[in-house]
């Protein structure tokens, strides 16, 4: 069967969005599915983000943006599958698009339906604590920005009259006529991207979610704390909209829990969730709030968790108390919360509180695990897709692949992460037809306007009634044309609607103009749409520029015509006088090295050679030991007790076999040159002197792995019965008699991670301690096995293997750090001397055997990180560009990571990151050519002194001094045109282009006069 | 005669003769009392004229620049703190310049002196033991050192060269003082009187731009008050234009400036010019813990930051 | 007798004198860090017994900075973009306490922008024709003082309409041109006493003798231009040198000015500013270039000016030892001994 | 006369915003309708950190009563650290601007980021009435030049 070069991802949340334009990059047309009005998904609700705190919707948006932008992404709102047919390479998809009843081609977004609209309604998108009309945008920032009418609360359709917004439409776009469709899409591959919902506390009657006003859902705390929520980020409670004083957050709502809800599973994210609300909630707060989260275990696994739980406990004070609460009560009168607790002193604990907040659990709607049923993708018995570790993104059909939270319960960087494997994985099936169905515009070639006197055409837009009910625009217009320079004035309904671009169009043909300026909206939205139209219009793009006079005039001084008229006024003579200086801007091509080097040879390099192999691009695997396999040769199971041997060998072999890879062991890399793209790197391989090998290549993946730190206590090195987990798992397979014949055995957990030498978790161990106990109970049912531990944190799915190994009889016994257990050797025997934590007493335990979680911790990367001009963090594992959204990204572009030098992480995770890599990565490579340049910085060498400060605070490395002439070079490619440089240039040898110095300042100089 | 200036004589031989360096760059005796030249010696015979004494305030640093040749200086501490900057800002290699490091006591302030003449000429000029003598037609007066000093030296914190290859004499010992009282008074005055005393201050000035070419740090090809695209300072002693130049030039000093004096005393109509240097040192070391030119391997304050760096005036 | 004495304690009536009709008397103040020449005000004191002023009076003549057209940029006027030129006139004015060696350089702007045939300089000139200059005699030359080798001297009565010689008790007071002495006879002062003219005369002679032997750098004239100009002097002579603006807008003969329009809202100026040699901005071309790329250059040009391109156009050096130069190098660089290499 | 004029004087304002961040939480503001004074003229520059301090002494030389700047909170930077390294920058050259005299609450810098429409209306509101409170901008300001 023929293969079809697209793709369909159902789910337009940031998994969706991110797998979509993975795609989209790397040569295929994408079909992006979303059941509600718009895309954005979870994320677009939350607040801030953990651990980096960043604002969710500043760093969600842009994507949004670039996504409605595609010219090869096709987002079809409203829409559900309903069925798959056919199989892997072409698929029939069929999707049910609800009517919008808004032309999306007409609506612009002005707003004026919903104002007029009289229909007011719960709005979902704050969680039911607002209100929004029946005609509505999801939120502000939704892409795409039109709006849709909520059939079940319209008058109209409810009562079948009214219709105001389509009276007060001016652009005609309300179409109460749009009726349900179903529409056949042929794709090679499906993604499913659904995501979660989240658990219903009203089934846990206890807290008394929706009955007492102020217990409310993680989920609508995060709007409560948003600046665009229900209280403009006011943190009031909703009984009375009093601020609180103290808030508790109660964790495993819906999650570990089988008697009410039966979701045993832990829902991995809700931990540091709670962290993080608190610590935002207490710095919107004016008063000393306090926080107090009730918890199980604190299960703070992630990269810079650890941190963040500590500095919410030490510096912000957020109090964590180790308690299942039973029961909330409330008090009449206050509305206040009652809370009891017993604390480490085994005392009974009353508490109130003016919140609570119920860290709600992840699930799979019902909805969803229907349509899997029918589109025949199995799932696992929690309710999440089912995958197998070694191919963590493909479901039970081939050429369906899975990524997000219905894959099983995640974070954000996670499902991003899973996203692009998933984009890599659908791409590796439909390699051959790369590049068939996607789209490319062509426009007729630019004006030379060198030499050419500035002519400028200034188009004032009414924007509806947006504008012009509140400025005076033809007062605007005629101020405009007697600006100089201005010879032409236009005024615009709408600018941005399609007849409006085209008649724009023709009159910078016909009147020979070669600057123009738009007064309309912001140019965040729009500038790239008038910029098209110059380009069309055979205009260099950049010799474009904004007035904003609707989101900076009519919008917030609706009260002040006159001030907004002469604010617009003064906007538009600063935009052109800026114009007046534009020049037009030269994005350069760059051809590119087609290939890719991948560094380290464990299973993530692995993976992500063959992964690049199967999309067809040529790799080089450069592996510093003298065998391929990494860690994972020491392995024997995988969490879902896949045999880790038989995989290791398969993919070491097809590694070894595949000519598009050519592997270098006992190879290092000694120097790098060039940049995204266009990378020369030189290999030593061998021992000694060595032999030096150069590579080209346009992309790098960093796989350099990690290791098992070796202890330095609990008595390690001294008695051979005393191992660490690498150690034991080699000894068990090995048959060895140590473990063979251990009646008693003992784990200690932590053992150095969470210290201050590591302040991070090791993620793996909790895991493989439980799991490993219950292999050891079902070898042996008589052997006792003890764990000391701090917390476990056996996230997602693996709750289950805690859970067995108690049922198994495992004792658990938590120690604080402060009151470690001891080892103590005495008389040929082992003696281990902790406390219960839960009863106080002090335990011995005699084992024959102590397994010792010994911290994971990263290799010397510090050298390759210079070579590559790429960052580490403070405990020297590599540090990617964004933690949440760029997780196997460098900033530097071009240069990628996956695997245990990222962090520690089971071996899924770590072919999932793989494969995300090699998602990012062909992004790059699947381009034939580089666009660079545009808004950049430039150095001036004559007056460039050498100092090298723009160097220092390039955060992209972008400038560098010539050490022949000492002057500074930006290297376009990978200026990305923040300026920073040019700020920082004491003798004006930096100017950005199209932010020069001469440009701003004539602009102020233009508001004086 | 001053060992200080035997040793510099007999460092300066043997450098040149045995080839480690091609220039040696330090102080001969000037024209007239109480200023000394900087002296730029290539050959054996030129090193008997190197000198030292109170008036070798010039911060030789300032002849470093872009060189290429191998050069030893004679440095004080704070021509050292002027290197480090050079050398972080890539003006000179540190491989390239050989320091011949001179614990300094403080320079003498040859304003102060001649206030101290009373109107008469001084034409001669003795130090010892901590003592100075002017000498001229019916004059003949003495002080303690201490008391003629230049105010940089008053209140320098670094008379020990921070960076040197060879020490010509033994380390004198350093002092915590005060720096910055001036600065405190300022500021504790309103707006209204801090304008005025600037306005005031600045008015005698002339762009003749001593203060900018003395200084180690100014040696940018084009100022930006030469800048023609976009000229944003004027050109002319319009105040305000005068007021911007000493203020950007001082904003290019921020944690650069070693306070090293050239700049106050090349002014030829004597404006105090370092109470502006001087606040921003104290706001670079009170907001960021920087000290300028006391570690190579520390970054200039405004190429770096810290995450957590002071922000109490950003809403 | 033409000779007229001002008693110590009457020089403040002598000046409120000199300001009836209108006059601006200008005289040495301090002001700030140092001492210029700037307008009295009435009953205001000159400084006069401190050595020579910090800058020379030529600023009174040719200020640092000044208007000379004034212009719209408003496109809705008619005039818009057309210069208007700054009106010149102002009131009749006096230097008061000139020293010998600035007024003997009053002579040498002369040249430069009145006596240039078709080309006098009308902002220069308005003012230059109003100013009289009452020198002040040098009772004790410094020792950076050379006036004696341009052909000046402490007592040196040339360009100066009226000497001042400071006896002590009494200001001294000789007409030197028939202005200066239509000035003195308007003001009806003392006639001074034989003795004090012959005072004035053994100070004059005292100070002249104090002075030492005077090197001669007319001889620089006889020398060949390409000669020096090539010179290997100039390497090692520059290396101290700084490239400030010192020396230059410190010398009384300097003559350099830029011009520069400047626009605020819809209206500009087109002034000029002192500019100087010293300065490589002063000779870029708007092509990059530059024929002074170095310093050496630039150095170079500022003394071969002065000693040898104005000597062959004019027959005189351009300096009149006032060792303003030699004071406030912040390098040392000292003319004396330029003039003497270039002589040797 | 002086007292009336006073009260009808209006000052201007010229804000430098971070396109990412603080233009973006502008245009939130706008989308929400939040009602500010009008004084406010907004130049958008890519990030704080192209910032130069010299365009805030250009606008008060020029005329502008009071100067905003503002861009992304820390770690927001769109260009990761852009903003650290404005933020040195506006300290070292708000403490010397004010040492010399230039009144405080003229010059005025936030963090507002696209999410907080809501800020910056109140900081547009705030950073008006401080400038209000000073007057009109009397110190730094370029003379006039007229021409009859």
């Amino acid at each position: 069967m023929e293969k079809v070069g697209a793709v369909l991802v159902a789910g337009g949340g940031i998994a969706g969005v991110q797998a979509a334009l993975d795609l989209a990059e790397s040569g295929y047309y994408v079909y992006l599915v979303e059941r509600n009005a718009a895309i954005g998904g979870v994320m677009s609700q939350l607040d801030k983000t953990f651990p980096t705190n960043d604002c969710s919707m500043c760093i969600l948006s842009p994507k949004l943006v670039e996504c409605g932008r595609h010219l090869n992404v096709e987002i079809l709102t409203l829409s559900e599958v309903v069925s798959i047919q056919g199989e892997e390479g072409n698929f029939q998809v069929e999707v049910l698009k609800h009517p919008r009843y808004v032309d999306e081609d007409k609506c612009v977004a002005c707003g004026v339906c919903a104002e007029k609209c009289p229909r007011k309604v719960d709005n979902p998108f704050d969680e039911g604590l607002s209100k929004r009309k029946a005609i509505y945008v999801l939120y502000p920032q939704a892409v795409p920005l039109k709006y849709a009418i909520d059939r079940d609360h319209c008058i109209y359709f409810q009562k079948g009259k009214c219709r105001a917004c389509e009276k007060f439409c001016e652009n005609k776009a309300i179409n109460f006529e749009q009726k349900e469709e179903r529409i056949r899409l042929n794709v090679g591959s499906v993604i499913l991207a659904p995501g979660f919902e989240v658990f219903d506390a009203r089934l846990i009657t206890y807290y008394g979610y929706g009955r007492f006003a102020n217990v409310v859902t993680s989920k609508e705390f995060e709007r409560i704390l948003s600046a665009s929520g229900p209280y403009q980020g006011h943190l009031v409670r909703p009984s009375d909209k009093r601020e609180p004083e103290r808030i508790a957050w109660i964790q495993c709502v819906g999650s570990r829990n089988i008697n009410q809800c039966d979701h045993s599973y832990c829902s991995a994210v809700c931990c540091m969730y709670a962290i993080k609300e608190a610590v935002i909630a207490k710095e919107h707060s004016d008063r000393l709030l306090d926080t107090a989260i009730f918890y199980m275990d604190m299960r703070t696994y992630g990269k810079e968790f650890e941190k963040y739980y500590n500095r919410a406990k030490e510096e912000s004070g957020v109090r964590f108390i180790p308690s299942r609460i039973h029961n909330v009560v409330e008090e009449p009168d206050t509305r206040n919360l009652l809370i009891r607790y017993t604390d480490n002193e085994r005392q009974v604990i009353e508490e109130t509180f003016d919140m609570v907040v119920l860290s709600v659990g992840l699930q799979t709607p019902r909805s969803l695990i229907e349509m899997a049923e029918k589109i025949g993708v199995s799932l696992d018995s929690h309710g999440f897709c089912s995958t197998s570790s070694f191919e963590p993104v493909a479901t039970s059909r081939p050429g369906i692949y899975v990524c997000g939270a219905f894959q099983g319960p995640k974070d954000i960087p996670q499902s991003v992460m899973e996203a692009s494997a998933a984009a890599s994985s659908a791409a590796a099936t439909l390699a051959e037809v790369r590049g068939t169905l996607v789209r490319e515009k062509t426009y007729p070639d630019e004006r030379n306007v060198a030499g050419e006197p500035p002519r400028i055409g200034v188009f004032v837009c009414n924007c509806g009634i947006n504008i012009g009910s509140v400025v005076n625009v033809p007062e605007v217009a005629e101020y405009a044309a007697t600006l100089p320079n201005v010879v032409f004035v236009d005024q615009n309904l709408f600018s941005c609607s399609q007849d409006t671009q085209d008649r724009m169009k023709a009159i910078i043909q016909e009147k020979k103009l070669n600057r123009v300026v738009v007064a309309s909206c912001t140019p965040r939205t729009h500038e790239p749409l008038f910029q098209e139209t110059c380009r069309e219009a055979g205009l260099n793009k950049y010799l474009f520029e904004m007035a904003n006079i609707r989101d900076q005039c009519s919008w917030v001084h609706m009260n002040s015509p006159e001030a907004a008229t002469e604010k617009a006024k003064e906007l538009v003579r600063m935009a052109v006088t800026k114009a007046a200086l534009l020049e037009p801007l030269r994005e350069v091509e760059l051809g590119l090295t087609q290939s890719a080097l991948v560094i380290g040879g464990g299973v993530a390099g692995m993976t992500a050679a063959k992964e690049l192999s199967a999309q067809g691009f040529e790799v080089v695997l450069v592996e510093k030991g003298d065998q391929l396999g990494g860690n994972a040769r020491f392995m024997r199971h995988t969490w879902k007790d896949e045999d880790i041997p038989t995989f290791l060998n398969g993919l070491i072999r097809s590694v070894e076999e595949d000519p598009r890879i050519t592997v270098y062991k006992n190879a290092q890399i000694k120097a790098v040159d060039g940049f995204v793209g266009n990378f020369k790197s030189t290999l030593v391989v061998g021992d000694g002197a060595g032999e030096e090998v150069t590579v080209e290549h346009g992309a790098v993946i960093i796989t350099t792995g990690a290791r098992e730190s070796q202890p330095s206590e609990y008595g390690y090195g001294e008695d051979p019965r005393i191992v660490t987990m690498q150690e034991f798992d080699r000894l068990a397979a090995q048959g060895d008699a140590r473990v063979k014949e251990a009646k008693t055995i003992a784990f200690i957990q932590c053992v150095g991670s969470r210290e201050p030498q590591r302040p991070y978790c090791s993620k793996v161990c909790c895991t493989h301690t439980c799991q490993s106990a219950v292999r050891l109970l079902e070898e042996n049912p008589d052997r006792e096995v003890f764990v000391f531990y701090r917390d476990i944190r056996t996230y997602g799915r693996n709750e289950d293997h805690y859970k067995v190994a108690r049922e198994k009889g495992t004792l658990f016994f938590r120690y604080d750090v402060e009151e470690k257990p001891r080892v103590i050797l005495e008389g040929g025997g082992l003696r281990v001397e902790g406390k219960d934590h839960v009863l106080g007493i002090p335990v011995t335990v005699e084992p024959d055997l102590i397994v010792l979680a010994a911290a994971i911790e990263p290799y010397d990367n510090r050298p390759l990180a210079q070579l590559y001009k790429v960052p580490l963090n403070d405990e020297g594992f590599f540090l990617e560009a964004h933690m949440k959204l760029r997780p196997v990204d460098f900033a530097t572009d071009g240069v990628f990571l996956a695997g245990l030098a990222h962090y520690p992480k089971p071996l899924d995770e770590s072919i999932a990151q793989a494969k995300a890599a090699v998602g990012r990565a062909v992004a790059v490579l699947a381009t034939q050519r580089l666009q660079v340049g545009g808004t950049v910085a430039y150095a001036d060498p004559t007056k460039c002194t050498g100092c090298g400060v723009c160097e220092m605070v390039c955060a992209y490395k972008a400038v560098h001094l010539n050490s022949e002439t000492l002057t500074s070079e930006v290297n376009e490619a990978l200026c990305k045109g923040c300026g920073t440089c040019v700020s920082s240039c004491r003798s004006g040898a930096l100017q950005l282009r199209g932010f020069s110095d001469p440009q701003i300042f004539s602009m102020i100089d233009s508001l004086s006069s | 005669m001053d060992t200080r200036v035997e040793r510099i004589r007999s460092e300066a031989k043997r450098l040149l003769e045995s080839g480690e360096v091609d220039l040696v760059i330090g102080f001969r005796k000037g024209s007239i009392p109480m200023v000394s030249r900087p002296w730029f010696v290539r050959t054996v015979e030129d090193t008997e004229l190197l000198h030292w004494d109170g008036f070798c305030s010039l911060n030789l640093c300032n002849y470093l620049t872009k060189r290429k040749e191998k050069v030893a200086v004679v440095a004080k501490g704070c021509d050292t703190r002027s290197l480090v900057g050079h050398i972080q800002e890539n003006q000179i290699q540190r491989e390239q310049v050989l320091v011949l490091g001179v614990p300094c006591e403080g320079m003498l302030d040859r304003r102060a002196l001649q206030e101290r003449a009373e109107g008469t000429e001084i034409l001669e000029v003795v130090e010892s033991d901590g003592r100075v003598e002017i000498r001229g037609r019916g004059l003949e007066r003495s002080f303690p050192r201490q008391e003629v000093l230049q105010h940089c030296c008053r209140i320098c914190r670094h008379r020990n060269p921070v960076l040197h290859d060879r020490l010509l004499s033994a380390e004198v010992e350093e002092h915590q003082v005060e720096r910055y009282e001036d600065v405190e008074e300022i500021d504790s005055q309103s707006p209204e009187e801090r304008w005025a005393y600037f306005q005031n201050m600045l008015s005698p000035c002339i762009r003749c731009y001593a203060c900018r070419n003395v200084c180690p740090h100014c040696y940018c090809t084009e100022c930006f008050v030469d800048c023609s695209r976009p000229q944003w300072v004027g050109k002319s002693l319009d105040l305000n234009d005068v007021f911007t130049f000493h203020l950007f030039r001082a904003f290019h000093m921020a944690g650069r400036c070693t306070d090293c004096g050239s700049c106050e005393r090349a002014c030829p109509v004597g404006i105090p010019l370092r109470v502006l240097t001087r606040k921003l040192e104290k706001v670079v070391s009170e907001r960021w813990g920087f000290e300028a030119g006391t570690d190579l391997e520390q970054l200039p304050p405004l190429a770096t930051y810290r995450p957590d760096d002071p922000q109490d005036f950003i809403k | 007798m033409s000779a007229r004495r001002v008693g110590r304690e009457a020089l403040k009536g002598f000046i409120t004198g000199l300001m009836e009709d209108g006059r601006t008397v200008w005289g040495p103040q301090e002001f700030q860090g140092s001492v210029r020449f700037r307008p009295l005000k009435k009953n205001g004191t000159p400084v006069l017994d401190v050595p020579n002023a910090t800058l020379s009076p030529k600023e009174v003549v040719f200020p640092p900075s000044e208007w000379m057209f004034l212009f719209s940029t408003d496109p809705g006027r008619e005039d818009a973009f057309v210069l208007k030129e700054v009106p010149q006139e102002g009131p009749e004015q006096v230097i008061l306490g000139i020293r010998p060696c600035d007024a003997r350089a009053f002579q040498i702007l002369d040249r430069v922008f009145l006596e240039q045939g078709a080309h006098e300089d009308p902002y220069y000139r308005s003012k230059r024709d109003r100013t009289l200059l009452i020198g002040l005699g040098c009772n004790t030359p410094c020792s950076t003082c050379f006036c004696h080798w341009t052909g000046g001297g402490p007592f040196h009565t040339e360009g100066l309409d009226v000497l001042m010689t400071d006896l002590g008790d009494v200001y001294l007071l000789e007409p030197v041109t028939e202005r200066g002495r239509a000035l003195l006879d308007a003001l009806q002062l003392d006639e001074a006493g034989a003795d004090e003219v012959e005072r004035g005369k053994h100070i004059a002679e005292e100070a002249r003798a104090s002075m030492g032997e005077a090197k001669d750098p007319r001889r620089i004239k006889e020398k060949d231009l390409m000669a020096l100009f090539g010179s290997p002097f100039w390497e090692r002579a520059h290396e101290a040198c700084v490239k400030c603006g010192v020396c230059t807008y410190l010398c009384p003969t300097c003559s350099c000015f830029d011009i520069q329009d400047e626009v605020r809202g819809a209206c500009g100026f087109r002034g000029r500013n002192w500019d100087t040699c010293m300065f490589a901005l002063t000779t870029l071309h708007a092509s990059g270039h530059n024929p002074r790329p170095t310093g050496k250059e630039r150095f170079r040009q500022r003394f071969m000016h002065k000693l040898k391109y104005f000597q062959d156009d004019f027959g005189d050096v351009m300096c009149v030892g006032c060792g303003r130069c030699v004071q406030y190098c912040p390098a040392n660089i000292d003319i004396r001994e330029i003039i003497e290499a270039l002589s040797a | 006369m002086e007292q009336q004029n006073a009260q009808d004087w209006e000052p201007k304002i010229l804000a430098f915003l971070c396109n990412w961040c603080s233009y973006a939480g502008a245009d939130l503001a706008g989308v929400s309708r939040l009602q500010y004074p009008p004084n406010i003229r907004i130049i958008r520059i890519p990030c704080s950190g192209r910032m130069n301090p010299a365009f805030i002494a250009a606008a008060l030389r020029n005329g502008v009563d009071g100067v905003l700047v503002s861009g992304c909170h820390p770690g927001d930077c769109h260009y990761l650290s852009g903003n650290y390294f404005a933020r040195r920058k506006f300290t070292v050259f708000k403490e010397l601007l004010e040492f010399m005299g230039v009144e405080e609450g003229r010059v005025h810098f936030s963090w507002v980021s696209a999410a907080e429409g809501e800020k910056f209306a109140q900081v547009v509101q705030e950073v008006t009435e401080a400038v209000k409170a000073l007057g009109p901008a009397r110190h730094y300001v370029k003379e006039k030049i007229e021409v009859c």
